[in-house]
């Protein structure tokens, strides 16, 4: 056995064991850590299946944003404790039994895929050339699935619109009750001043790069979102209250630039979100990068949650 | 050199996986973040030796990346951090 | 065996652990959880069908790469409202669980109060 | 040439996981969080800090050795930020009990 099968093999085992410890920890810190080093370990698996664009998402998304989106929901439940008693044993004892039987099913499917795979690969890179793209992800996002990745963004602002929706009437337009440090020291405040300069950067070379190799909007509008929220949790800057008016407008950006370029399709190309032959590349980086800045604040508003007070 | 690369990574690998003991034994949660700093490190030590190792330095931008969100994630859990002496159990 | 197979196989067994914590844990935030773990396996099983179509000099399929790209901001944007209905859930009903007796008298108590 | 490389690689990455070992094993047997912490360290300097440097030859272009350096420094200055937020909150909790 070669050393890099024997790798994987690791990883598999180790990435079920993390699975296993957070789904069956008891505390919910412990499950919640676990389920951070989960994302993590996922990011490398996707490495190995050579999805580069996606192993930047998952450690941008499953990694960061997810688990601290867990956190301030497990911090804000703490002082309840769980009154419902588990499941008896027979009833756990038969949905583990289902339970490995989809594994099973699932198995079989995977075991049974067919000798010689179906794939697009060879369509996507014949067609890359007319979008000027040079990562055939990006090109299958912005060209050929554009109204897929047009979609998830209105996705992504119907989710915020639902979040804020579930705040009480009385907080309605006020600020989002992100839970921030209580007494931020002199070493946080630096931590906060540094790395966001730092981030700004990757998260732009994010954007940047992804026309032409791995990355894009989505991975680079994390780094800027996770960037955010550091230096709101070290209260360099107040949470804004989501009636802010610069606050809507990055949020609709994005989608509403990529949505006009989408109509201008229907006048200089011939479809909606058909690009002009010629300026299909600076189209697209322009698109990227309304985009980037708003999936940016959409995620960190979707971290922060509803808003729960009143501006002072 | 790939098969040293690679032995290097399992070499780490398996660091990673005993530092989750770490996790699960605490006792206090701050240990626990030390175990995420010790399995961010060692990700990033795991993908850049990949990065080389097959030759494919787009892999590097993933390290960064689980650098730079490793650090965030960490602060954030400190946030809410408890102390040793009360339960763990929720 | 190869590689990509073998995570196929991962994925399968990813799918059912969560699908476990999902059905069996009382907590809603570890349902939630539980969930993300569910979706990943089946991003994974995604994966490897990628990784099989690798052709024309790439190293995976770009199509479901960039359906699982999409997926996992679709995941994450649920995850994010769940969070806020359990938050909020908690605030009305002082639960985190959700019990089989529902409607509970917790619930009949906040409509007194 | 491309032996002398190798040989430097091979051996700054064996001394880096050896680092890393250390710090495993630190992590788990050292008895409180400030001595566990004292471990880690070692991992984010000296581990890291010797793979990243094996691996500079073997880099693509003076851009990629750069990016690996620029990791580096990144983990360094985040590490020893972190380490200080933990060790903080351990005094905090020692305070109290």
């Amino acid at each position: 056995m070669t050393y890099d099968v024997l790798f994987d093999l690791g990883l598999a085992g180790v990435l079920i064991a993390i699975a296993a410890g957070a789904i069956f920890a008891r505390g919910s810190f412990v499950s919640l850590v676990l389920f951070m080093v989960y994302g993590l370990l996922l990011a490398i698996v996707w490495v190995r299946l050579s999805a580069v664009d996606v192993a930047l998402t998952e450690t941008a998304i499953g990694g960061g944003v997810t688990g601290m989106l867990l956190l301030g929901a497990a911090s804000r439940l703490r002082a309840t404790k769980g009154s419902a008693v588990k499941a008896g044993f027979p009833a756990r004892l038969a949905a583990g039994a289902l339970c490995i039987l989809v594994s099973i099913a699932l198995g079989i499917v995977v075991y049974a895929l067919p000798e010689v795979p179906p794939t697009l690969a060879p369509i996507a890179k014949e067609n890359l050339a007319s979008s000027g793209l040079g990562n055939p992800v990006a090109g299958v996002l912005f060209v050929y699935r554009a109204l897929d990745t047009l979609l998830e963004k209105v996705v992504l602002l119907l989710a915020l619109a639902g979040v804020w929706s579930l705040a009480q009437d009385q907080a309605w337009g006020g600020m989002p009750g992100l839970r921030v440090y209580a007494k931020p020291n002199s070493i946080l405040v630096f931590l906060a001043q540094v790395l966001p300069p730092v981030g700004i950067t990757v998260g732009i070379y994010m954007f940047w790069a992804g026309a032409n190799r791995p990355g894009g909007a989505f991975q680079g509008g994390t780094v800027l979102a996770a960037m955010w929220l550091l230096v709101m949790m070290a209260r360099l800057r107040e949470v804004p209250a989501i009636d802010t008016l610069w606050v809507r407008q990055l949020l609709v950006v994005g989608p509403a630039i990529f949505l006009l370029i989408g109509l201008l399709g229907f006048v200089f190309a011939d479809s909606f979100l058909a690009y002009p032959p010629d300026h299909a590349k600076p189209l697209i980086v322009i698109a990227e990068a309304a985009l980037t800045l708003s999936i940016g604040v959409t995620l960190a508003l979707l971290v922060a949650g509803p808003p729960e007070r009143m501006r002072q | 050199m790939t098969s040293f690369l690679f032995a290097a990574a399992i070499f780490v690998l398996v660091m990673e996986a005993l530092g989750l003991v770490r996790i699960l034994r605490g006792p206090a949660d701050a240990d626990r973040i030390l175990s995420v700093q010790l399995i961010g490190s060692g990700g990033v030590a795991v993908l850049l030796l990949l990065s080389a190792a097959t030759q494919t330095p787009a892999i590097m931008d993933v390290a960064l990346m689980l650098a730079l969100l490793a650090t965030f994630v960490s602060v954030a859990f400190l946030r809410d951090v408890r102390h040793s002496d009360e339960p763990t159990n929720t | 065996m190869n590689s990509a197979t073998m995570f196929g196989y991962c994925g399968a067994m990813l799918v059912g652990l969560g699908l476990f914590g999902l059905v069996t844990n009382p907590e809603i935030l570890r349902k939630i959880l539980a969930f993300n773990v569910l979706g990943s396996g089946v991003f994974l099983l995604f994966g490897v069908i990628a990784r099989r179509g690798a052709a024309a000099g790439l190293g995976a399929d770009p199509v479901p790469q960039a359906l699982v790209i999409t997926g996992i901001v679709v995941a994450f944007s649920a995850t994010a409202m769940a969070v806020a209905l359990l938050v909020r859930f908690n605030k009305e009903t002082g639960e985190i669980t959700m019990s089989s007796d529902a409607p509970s008298d917790s619930g009949r108590s906040e409509e007194r109060r | 040439m491309k032996f002398a490389i190798d040989i430097f690689t091979v051996v700054m990455v064996s001394s880096g996981v050896v680092f890393f070992m250390a710090g495993t094993v630190g992590l788990l047997r050292f008895p409180d969080t400030l001595t566990r912490l004292h471990a880690l360290t070692k991992v984010d300097n000296l581990g890291l800090g010797l793979i990243v440097f094996g691996l500079l030859p073997q880099a693509q272009g003076l851009l990629g050795a750069l990016k690996l350096l620029s990791i580096w420094v990144l983990v360094q200055l985040s590490g020893a930020i972190v380490s200080q937020l933990i060790a903080q909150a351990t005094q905090r909790s020692g305070r109290q009990t």
